[in-house]
């Protein structure tokens, strides 16, 4: 275990050494400005302390050159720290191809968390060492934010708006997790642990679980058929609707010329908001299931529309983009 | 500082010009333009402001610190407008999705 | 402060007081210009979101009492420039007419908007629980010719196709029509209480060449308020009415 | 003491209550600003002494996240955007400009009437029900889900923001239009310029967030929408509009202080200002580039990468002028003639304690750090080294600076000694192991905490009751030295500014003839009229001159 009084939580996460590198990198810039600035005032203000009660300074009203430099050298540095900052973070904010999703749900005071198989942990996540772990999150109130202080990652719950972050254990243990956007009452106390496991642990651990029945996946395609999405989403793409097969991950071509990557988001709002986005070839047809769906559902919905992707792609109907589908 | 009249004429040939500002923008309205029915629309009403400012508020003949604070009333809206746009319109997801919760409440 | 005749004591002559106030009044607009500025913000970023909303709720707004108040507006902007020019040119009748045609003006532009807002009202456009954005569709009598309701009621369907919860993002177009217009309108307020006391004073013959300071600055706001509006219009009023 | 002073020019209640000096305005300032210090003061008292232990046994966790946003409503919107500007601004701009009084003598003491119906608002929220959404009003917690008393609270704020807009107007008309013959735009002091852009923000920043508090208003009255992603807004688009104002209302709060740090620096070193074009266009740069930079607070809100990049660009470059400032007020010492009294000890304890919230500063705009520092505790210390250590450092000095100028006479030097450093040593133990709990990863906002963060939050609760008692010094003497303190006599340290011209206290028209400027700022070269020359003046200006 850590001391009494520990300077840096612990690196278990791909982005903790990054994160840790550039806090030194900028601790030791500001302390070489911090040291200087006060050495020069300490000094000064010993050696020139005044000695006569008349006694005037010696007026002198500034230096172009020494201004010149105490801009130009603090900017470099401080684009320096620019730099480098923005190269971190847009790591942060750019998912690696390969994840394991974890879709979370942030409501006032506890997290729902559930694993691809369908699992589901409250206010306890589970994941395995050495994978790419994405977290899909969405909120059912107020704004949350999911923080793990061991993975130097954090990012807002925002309602109405999916927000996703991704990291990679590194080590196996038990690691705080906070909620860091204040969200009322039990703030304090919104929070858990992430256990970091061995993959054959996590593994085990999955297995372990009578997760099957609560397979999103499984859960999508019951609802598939229940809410009659079948009836046009044909899968071999004669429907009234564009298949889904392969959908997920492609480009898309729409009615208006555009193309729109078919992620989480879209089928999300192709599902709520069907007709924001038509699919080239076909009419705006789709009723919206605004209201009808739990997000638990939509979650399922997504995962069972993903899992199409494995699925041979059938004939290309109109509008559907080569290596690519259509939706709807 | 000697204050500068301005003489009815102009007063009323910048009503005019007004007058016809406003007639344009309504025809304007009624044409499809796309994406640019916004931008005649504002480009419009900005050239109307821009005479009353000048004009009807004797920004043209008032002292320079006049003109600055004008200049930065408009700078600053500016700032707003366009800074907050940047990160809406590069977004990969615009517009927002509304939770299914959200809808339920809706229909109470 | 102490007065000593026009002139008050933190100042040194009457044209330093002059400019004084003149600029003042121009830093508060500037000021002005930003406090409506978070409601256009708002306006922007809920527009974009939803085209079809606005759209739909921006054509069931009457143009012509929109136009005729930007029209009216207007005039009594050039009527507020005239009094100041009859001010400075020693007019002193011709000022006290001014304001008044200004304040009458004023008058009939919140009558209008009494009107539009009663209206509003009526076709169940207020938001909150009673809201309904295909009301007048559905109760086609309210309409002013039932022809023009059923093509009205027509673009509604097509809206509702594009935006399924056209209901709810309409209410946002009428929570901002209603902020930026009302907000529009307590100015007008404001300016009309202030139009009362020039005329109050300039009854008495007090604005002259020599001093026309109130008239010259509340005519500043008045032409604000005048400017506000002529975004507004294009704004609230214009959208989509080409469909 | 002159015969006749503002003080006792006229008497009576009412000669207060309907003042129009600016100088009496001042004081009803200080007078309500410091009422609203000590009532934040509590709220923070409450917060470290619930914080000593992880569990926290003092109060609810309703009650606790009441606490922290009073206090913070309190502090920020009542206490420190007002606070050097409404009392310090006000008294000095006027003298130091060689003016008899503000442009707007009506509308100055309008605004102070303003901030009093707005305060009371505020203070009728906290009896009632108190506020629990943080100071940051994030919708939809504020609109929607709060149970606290958010209405009257949003509509106090909302008042109160134009008496900060009126307050900055009449600083912008008077420094334009009403400076005495000679005083050029670059021979205003320092304190001028700072006060110049401030007001800038005070004119552009506030009524957007006095629009934006009444939008969460009417959603919260009237179940509207503009924020609330229930009913189709978008809370992000509050965010944008809050932190638009916010941010830069910390550079309300930082620039006066700067302004203060740049008066006393020079007197004290008795010597002219080191870069003075400079320190006033740093002051100016601040201003507009603080508006560039407000989503550095949304880093993490799904906030576009591009505009993440955008803004923490653009919060590098507004880091440039501050350094600009540390720099020359450095150099500013060297080859002075530097005295050891109070305000130069505040001073110099302001440069230390800004110099470590600037540049902690750096790691927040950073990107990648952000990730893991925002909503932290290093962000509580950060800002608090900027407000507390910044700002009130700076507010407490100038106090000290002005003092025998406002009231005519010294404070006892020796207990005002003790009482800065006792600030500097309080403040450095309460807030510096914050810092160490945020990159422990302890978040922002928490009732109770993980038992490993003890250690530092039980340093920072004996920290914060040193601090306690840095505050309640100064209190006591000053009031104590206002009828017991010896006579000042009008330029005791001695200083060059137009203020230090004239009678301490000064009479109500600031000046008996209109002053004409014919030095430069900062300027020691006419001995004879400083009381410079040898024998005249004894070191200590403790003992006052008459």
């Amino acid at each position: 275990m850590q001391s009494q009084l520990p300077l840096y939580p612990e690196q278990a996460s791909n982005f903790a050494p990054h994160v840790d590198a550039l806090m030194i990198f900028i601790i030791a810039v500001c302390l070489f400005f911090a040291v200087a600035v006060t050495a020069a005032v300490v000094i000064f203000f010993f050696k020139y302390q005044r000695k006569h009660p008349d006694e005037v300074g010696v007026p002198i009203h500034g230096d172009m050159r020494l201004e010149t430099a105490w801009m130009v050298v603090p900017l470099v540095l401080a684009l320096a720290m620019f730099g480098w900052g923005a190269v971190v973070y847009v790591d942060f904010r750019n998912t690696p191809q390969e994840t394991l999703d974890i879709y979370v749900i942030g409501k006032q005071w506890m997290w729902k968390l559930q694993q691809p198989n369908g699992m589901r942990e409250i206010n306890e996540l589970h994941v395995p060492v050495g994978r790419n772990i994405r977290l899909i999150m969405a909120s059912e109130d107020v704004i949350h934010d999911f923080f793990v202080p061991a993975f130097r990652v954090k990012m807002d719950v925002v309602p109405g708006h999916y927000n996703t972050m991704w990291f990679r254990p590194t080590k196996a243990g038990r690691y705080h997790f906070f909620c860091a956007q204040y969200c009322g009452t039990n703030h304090a106390v919104m929070g858990g642990w992430v256990t970091v496991m061995e993959p054959s642990d996590y593994a085990a651990w999955l297995s372990g679980s009578s997760g099957a029945d609560a397979n999103p996946v499984v859960a999508g395609e019951k609802l598939f058929a229940e809410k009659a999405c079948i009836t046009c989403h044909f899968s071999n793409g004669t429907g009234r609707a564009p298949s889904l097969n392969g959908v997920y991950g492609g480009q898309v071509g729409l009615a208006d010329g555009s193309t729109v990557t078919a992620d989480e988001s879209y089928i999300r709002e192709s599902i709520l908001v069907p007709n924001a986005k038509i699919v080239r070839g076909y009419q705006p047809v789709m009723p919206t299931f605004q209201g009808q769906l739990t997000e638990e559902q939509i979650m399922a919905l997504t995962a069972y529309i993903k899992s199409l992707q494995s699925q041979p792609v059938p004939a290309t109907g109109a509008g559907v983009l080569p290596a690519a589908a259509g939706k709807k | 500082m000697s204050e500068h009249i301005v003489s009815p004429k102009i007063y009323l040939a910048i009503f005019g010009t007004l007058m016809l500002g406003t007639f344009l923008t309504v025809v304007a309205a009624y044409r499809d333009l796309g994406q640019w029915n916004i931008v005649v629309a504002l480009a419009i009403a900005t050239f109307k402001a821009t005479l009353v400012v000048l004009y009807f508020m004797h920004a043209r003949y008032s002292p320079k610190r006049t003109q600055l604070v004008v200049i930065c009333a408009v700078f600053w809206l500016a700032i707003m407008l366009a800074l907050t746009l940047s990160d809406y319109t590069t977004r990969q997801h615009e517009g927002r999705i509304i939770t299914p919760s959200a809808a339920h409440s809706l229909s109470v | 402060m102490h007065r000593t005749g026009e002139l008050y004591g933190q100042f040194e002559t009457l044209e330093q007081q002059k400019d004084t106030a003149s600029f003042g009044m121009w830093v508060f607009l500037a000021q002005e210009v930003l406090f409506f500025g978070g409601l256009f913000m708002a306006y922007t970023v809920n527009r974009r979101a939803y085209p079809w909303a606005f759209g739909a709720g921006s054509s069931t707004l009457d143009l012509t009492l929109g136009g005729a108040n930007t029209v009216v507006l207007i005039l009594s902007s050039l009527t507020m420039a005239m009094s100041v020019w009859a001010a400075q040119v020693g007019k002193k009748r011709l000022v006290t007419w001014m304001l008044i045609a200004t304040l009458g003006l004023g008058t009939v532009f919140l009558g209008v908007k009494v009107v539009e807002y009663k209206q509003k009202f009526d076709h169940h456009l207020i938001p909150g629980h009673g809201f309904d954005i295909r009301y007048v569709s559905q109760h086609p009598e309210l309409a002013k010719n039932p022809e023009e309701a059923a093509k009205e009621a027509e673009e509604l369907d097509k809206a509702f196709a594009k935006d399924p919860d056209l209901n709810a993002h309409a209410q946002l177009y009428f929570s901002l029509y209603f902020g930026m217009t009302g907000l529009h309108a307590l100015h007008m307020i404001v300016g009309a209480g202030l139009l009362l006391w020039l005329i109050a004073e300039s009854i008495g013959g007090r604005y002259t060449p020599k001093y026309n300071t109130p008239v010259e600055t509340v005519g500043l706001y008045w032409h604000f308020v005048d400017i506000v509006w002529i975004y507004l219009f294009p704004l609230l009023y214009l959208i989509d009415r080409h469909n | 003491m002159p015969r006749e002073h503002y003080l006792n020019a006229t008497y009576g209640i009412r000669s207060w209550l309907l003042t129009t000096d600016h100088k009496r305005i001042a004081l009803l300032y200080l007078a309500s600003v410091t009422f609203f210090f000590f009532v934040g003061g509590m709220f923070a008292t409450m917060i470290r002494i619930h914080l000593l232990t992880p569990n926290g046994y003092l109060v609810s966790p309703e009650t606790y996240n009441k606490l922290f946003t009073m206090h913070g409503v309190a502090m920020i919107f009542f206490f420190l955007i007002p606070s050097i500007p409404a009392v310090l601004g006000n008294f000095l701009i006027p003298l130091m400009i060689g003016a008899k009084d503000l442009a707007f003598p009506k509308i100055n003491l309008l605004s102070w009437y303003i901030y009093l119906v707005g305060g009371s608002f505020v203070l009728y929220s906290f009896a009632t029900g108190g506020l629990d959404t943080g100071w940051t009003f994030y919708t939809p917690l504020s609109s929607v889900y709060s149970n606290s008393a958010v209405t009257p609270a949003v509509i106090g704020i909302f008042i109160n923001g134009f008496s900060s807009i009126l307050t900055g107007l009449n600083f912008i008309v008077t420094i334009h239009t009403m400076r005495a013959p000679g005083m050029t735009w670059f021979r205003l002091p320092l304190f001028v310029w700072a006060h110049y852009a401030t007001s800038i923000i005070f004119i552009l920043g506030t009524p957007v967030i006095a629009i934006t508090l009444l939008l969460a208003g009417l959603e919260r009255m009237f179940h509207l929408g503009f924020f609330n992603p229930a009913l189709g807004g978008d809370p992000i688009l509050f965010q944008h509009l809050f932190w638009f104002y916010s941010h830069p209302a910390v550079y309300i709060m930082i620039l006066p202080a700067m302004g203060v740090i740049s008066e006393i620096i020079p007197t004290f070193a008795r010597k002219p200002i080191f870069g003075y074009a400079f320190i006033a266009g740093s002051s100016i740069a601040i201003a507009v580039i603080g508006f560039f930079v407000w989503a550095h607070h949304m880093f993490l809100t799904g906030e576009s990468t591009f505009a993440a990049l955008a803004f923490s660009f653009l919060s590098y470059l507004v880091a440039i002028p501050s350094a600009v400032k540390v720099f020359n007020w450095a150099s500013t010492l060297y080859k002075g003639s530097i005295a050891w009294d109070t305000p130069m000890l505040y001073a110099m304890g302001f440069i230390g304690l800004f110099l470590i919230g600037g540049l902690t500063g750096l790691f927040l705009a950073c990107l990648g750090l952000d990730i893991h520092l925002h909503d932290t505790y290093f962000v509580v210390a950060h800002f608090h080294y900027i407000m507390v250590g910044g700002a009130v450092m700076g507010y407490v000095g100038g106090l000290h600076f002005w003092w025998p100028k406002i009231t005519g006479k010294l404070y006892p030097e020796f207990l005002a000694r003790v009482a800065a450093v006792t600030l500097f040593i309080g403040f450095n133990l309460t807030f510096f192991p914050q810092f160490i709990l945020g990159y422990l990863g302890m978040p922002r906002r928490y009732h109770n905490y993980p038992p490993e963060f003890q250690v530092l939050n039980v340093m920072s609760t004996a920290g914060a009751s040193i601090l306690a008692l840095g505050y309640l010094l100064p209190m006591v003497y000053l009031i104590w030295s206002m009828r017991y303190g010896q006579v000042a006599g009008p330029n005791p340290w001695p200083a060059t500014g137009l203020e230090w011209k004239t009678d301490s206290p000064p009479l109500t028209e600031n000046f008996h003839v209109t002053p004409e400027v014919t030095w430069e700022p900062y300027d020691f070269k006419n001995r004879q009229d400083l009381g410079l020359v040898a024998g005249t003046r004894p070191l200590a200006p403790a003992h006052g001159d008459d």
